[in-house]
């Protein structure tokens, strides 16, 4: 893969990187699975935008789509879970 | 001492495959078989297709798709004879599918998302040649659509008699395409429509009527499996509780 | 022109990338779900809806996408963290507090009694 | 929803399959003629499903008077939002985390249901705080900085500078 | 394949372990559900490093909300352990 990046792309994703870390850190730790549902939630959202990024430096515009499933769709996953918790599914 | 047992056993196994694997040139042109070769080269050449895995799902292996919708249709089927009786329980027991109301805000959220959501699964599967996705995609993002009224309204119900009607069409669809291959060429499945240009809508012959049939049927298959099943946990409840008061 | 909407789009995805961190750094950091939902959702969708921007600006043709999967995050996210709120609460997690300022506790009380009479009546008719 | 002011049956459908249209579009980003005419069968069918429930007052929304105002919200909203974050920022990069978080509860003028899913939503993304629950026209806020209890107080606070734009929106 | 996507992959790696051993290891039923919703972004990501669109879009697709219901709707009948 003759992949050019330039230094604010590696920056760019070393720090999304350490974020997806971060969440997967309170997911491993978060006391209640409320907690670990919102890691959950905040890893789909930065991975939607991980996706797009990598997207534009494999330069292939048809890679979105996926982005854009991630962003249609993670909520649902989340309220799943929301209403079993209030009783509700 | 078993667990340090295993634990070894583990990393052993992940050396040993890793070896093997490492020893792979995965992504270069050594490992492409004949037939891998055949299908990048005749997909866009013959088909004018964009996106080549559909048309060896679609078209090179069909059949095999044929049988793939087939066996999903028997696990909604199955599924739907062993939860039966269950679900007209439901429905002579509760009127209401689960005690607690989703909040306003998803509620109105539900009305305004879910056509959208439906909208993309269309985009998915009727793109399928063109872009990635296809038929069991788009009926997937469709049904995931259904799930989250389900979810959000609990009066909210879908008709099965609807379901099954779409599900059957689709069905036939597909299997009546085949048939026209047929009686046009010499085989089942085979294209009989023109390939088009590459990278149009209207391109791949018979792809795209393929994919669109395939998506209507898998997003009613799956609708109705959580319809049912959505049904079902509700009952269990139900019917506990009444026994307890009962008895 | 060009110059410009590069610039722009580069400073855009440094913007949301140090969000998106942001919003993990305040989800680790934070004491108790409510206060990490809110760095969660805020940091997270704006590091999102930024960086996706960013992208649309450094490839013009992209633009609509983009503008597209921007609009429906910021639409479904906050939906879905708040769902996470009431299902939480709902399920008995208690917010962490140092005056104890709970509106809503009072709320779900006085619907659950009423809920409760209601049941009662219910079951009386029925006898 | 409101049945005040309530478009008519063919109005609301040609309202939802003109958006799900344009929605298409956006999908596609193309202007070929078989990509435009698949757009209008698929948004016609699905307007025919769902126009019932998606749009409760048709073109009506589309004024010139509203678009002026929803742009003057989502900009306002924007400049919140940025705020907000850097106030999370704030908080999340000092040591001691200078917080005091409680749920407090208000009323909204707001009527219109989507207005007030708007309203929650705009509340959940901008400086502080976050809708737990919306009861007809209550809100449960989690603040993570209370600084006063009373309700008008706290509507004052956080919701008055969304709710002048709304109310001028969707009323 | 650049030097920072490797580091990507091999930190996507130690996430995909973790999130299987949580998956295993968990007496709550609903973290470990959450722990496989993990996974499939993981491996969803994964595939999309590898240049496979539609096999990361099906991942997408299908681990985002269906698995979860269905294990749900599995933990609501049967029984949950809460810790």
């Amino acid at each position: 893969m003759g992949l050019s990046l330039n230094i604010i792309d590696i920056i760019v994703l070393a720090i999304i990187s350490v974020a997806l870390i971060l969440d997967f850190y309170r997911f491993v730790r978060g006391p209640l699975a409320s907690d670990r549902v919102m890691a959950a939630d905040t890893m789909t959202v930065t991975t939607a935008s991980l996706l797009v990024f990598l997207g534009y430096l494999f330069d292939r515009y048809i890679y979105l789509d996926i982005a854009l499933i991630y962003a249609v769709l993670g909520f649902i996953g989340v309220i799943v879970i929301a209403r079993y918790l209030e009783g509700g599914v | 001492m078993k667990k340090l047992i295993s634990i070894v056993f583990l990393l052993y196994v992940a050396y040993q495959l890793f070896v093997v694997f490492y020893a792979v040139p995965f992504g270069t042109d050594e490992v492409r078989s004949k037939v891998g070769r055949f299908y990048l080269e005749h997909s866009p050449k013959d088909l004018h297709v964009a996106n080549t895995v559909t048309s060896i799902v679609v078209n090179f292996r069909g059949f095999d798709t044929l049988g793939e919708v087939t066996v999903l249709f028997l696990a909604s089927t199955a599924l739907g004879s062993i939860l039966f009786r269950r679900r007209e329980v439901h429905t002579r027991l509760s009127h209401l599918r689960t005690s607690v109301e989703a909040s306003s805000i998803v509620r109105v959220a539900g009305r305004i998302l879910f056509p959208l959501i439906v909208l993309l699964g269309a985009y998915v599967f009727i793109h399928g040649h063109l872009t990635p996705g296809g038929g069991f995609q788009g009926g997937v993002i469709i049904a995931t659509g259904f799930l989250f009224l389900l979810l959000a309204y609990r009066q909210f119900t879908v008709e099965h008699r609807t379901i099954m009607w779409i599900e059957s069409l689709a069905g036939i669809t597909f299997a009546g395409i085949g048939l026209v291959g047929i009686f046009v060429g010499k085989t089942f499945l085979e294209n009989f429509l023109g390939v088009g240009r590459l990278n149009d809508l209207i391109s791949g012959g018979i792809i795209p009527l393929i994919y669109i049939a395939v998506g209507f049927k898998v997003a009613a298959e799956l609708t109705g499996i959580l319809d049912t099943i959505l049904s079902i946990s509700i009952t269990v409840d139900e019917t506990e509780n009444q026994t307890e008061k009962n008895g | 022109m060009e110059q410009v909407l590069t610039y722009l789009g580069y400073i855009l995805i440094v913007i949301g990338a140090i969000f998106l961190f942001l919003g993990g750094l305040g989800i680790v950091r934070l004491p108790d779900i409510y206060s990490r939902l809110q760095a969660g959702t805020k940091a997270s969708t704006l590091g999102a809806m930024s960086l996706i921007l960013g992208v649309g600006f450094l490839n013009p043709a992209w633009l609509v996408k983009s503008l597209v999967i921007v609009i429906f995050i910021a639409l479904s996210n906050p939906i879905s963290s708040h769902a996470l709120a009431r299902g939480s609460y709902r399920h008995n997690i208690k917010p962490w507090s140092k005056e104890d300022i709970d509106a809503y506790r009072q709320y779900l009380k006085e619907e659950g009694q009423k809920e409760r009479e209601e049941e009662a009546k219910q079951t009386e008719n029925k006898d | 929803m409101q049945t005040k002011s309530l478009a008519s049956k063919p109005v609301r459908f040609l309202y939802s399959w003109f958006l799900f249209f344009i929605v298409w579009l956006a999908f596609t980003t193309s202007f070929q003629l078989p990509e435009v005419l698949t757009g209008l069968a698929v948004s016609l069918i699905l307007a025919a499903i769902s126009y019932e429930t998606f749009t409760g007052w048709g073109f009506k929304g589309i004024k010139l008077r509203n678009m002026w105002w929803s742009m003057v919200y989502i900009l306002n909203f924007i400049w919140l939002m940025v705020k907000a974050n850097l106030n999370v920022a704030r908080i999340v990069l000092t040591p001691s985390l200078p917080i005091n978080p409680g749920i407090v509860e208000f009323e909204t003028k707001l009527t219109n249901v989507y207005a007030k899913m708007v309203l929650a939503n705009s509340i959940t993304l901008t400086p502080g705080t976050f809708t737990v629950d919306v009861v007809d026209n209550k809100f449960y806020i989690h603040w993570l900085d209370v600084t006063v209890t009373d309700p008008h107080e706290v509507y004052k606070e956080i919701a008055e500078p969304f709710e002048r734009i709304l109310l001028k929106i969707f009323n | 394949m650049s030097t920072i996507i490797t580091i990507l992959v091999v930190i996507g790696a130690l996430v995909l372990v973790a999130a299987a051993v949580f998956a295993v290891h968990k007496r709550d039923l609903v973290v470990a559900t959450v722990a496989t919703s993990v996974i499939s972004l993981v491996l969803s990501l994964f595939y999309f490093l590898l240049q496979a669109p539609d096999v990361a879009l099906t991942e997408a697709a299908i681990g985002v909300a269906l698995t979860t219901i269905i294990f749900i709707v599995t933990i609501k009948n049967t029984k949950r352990f809460e810790d």
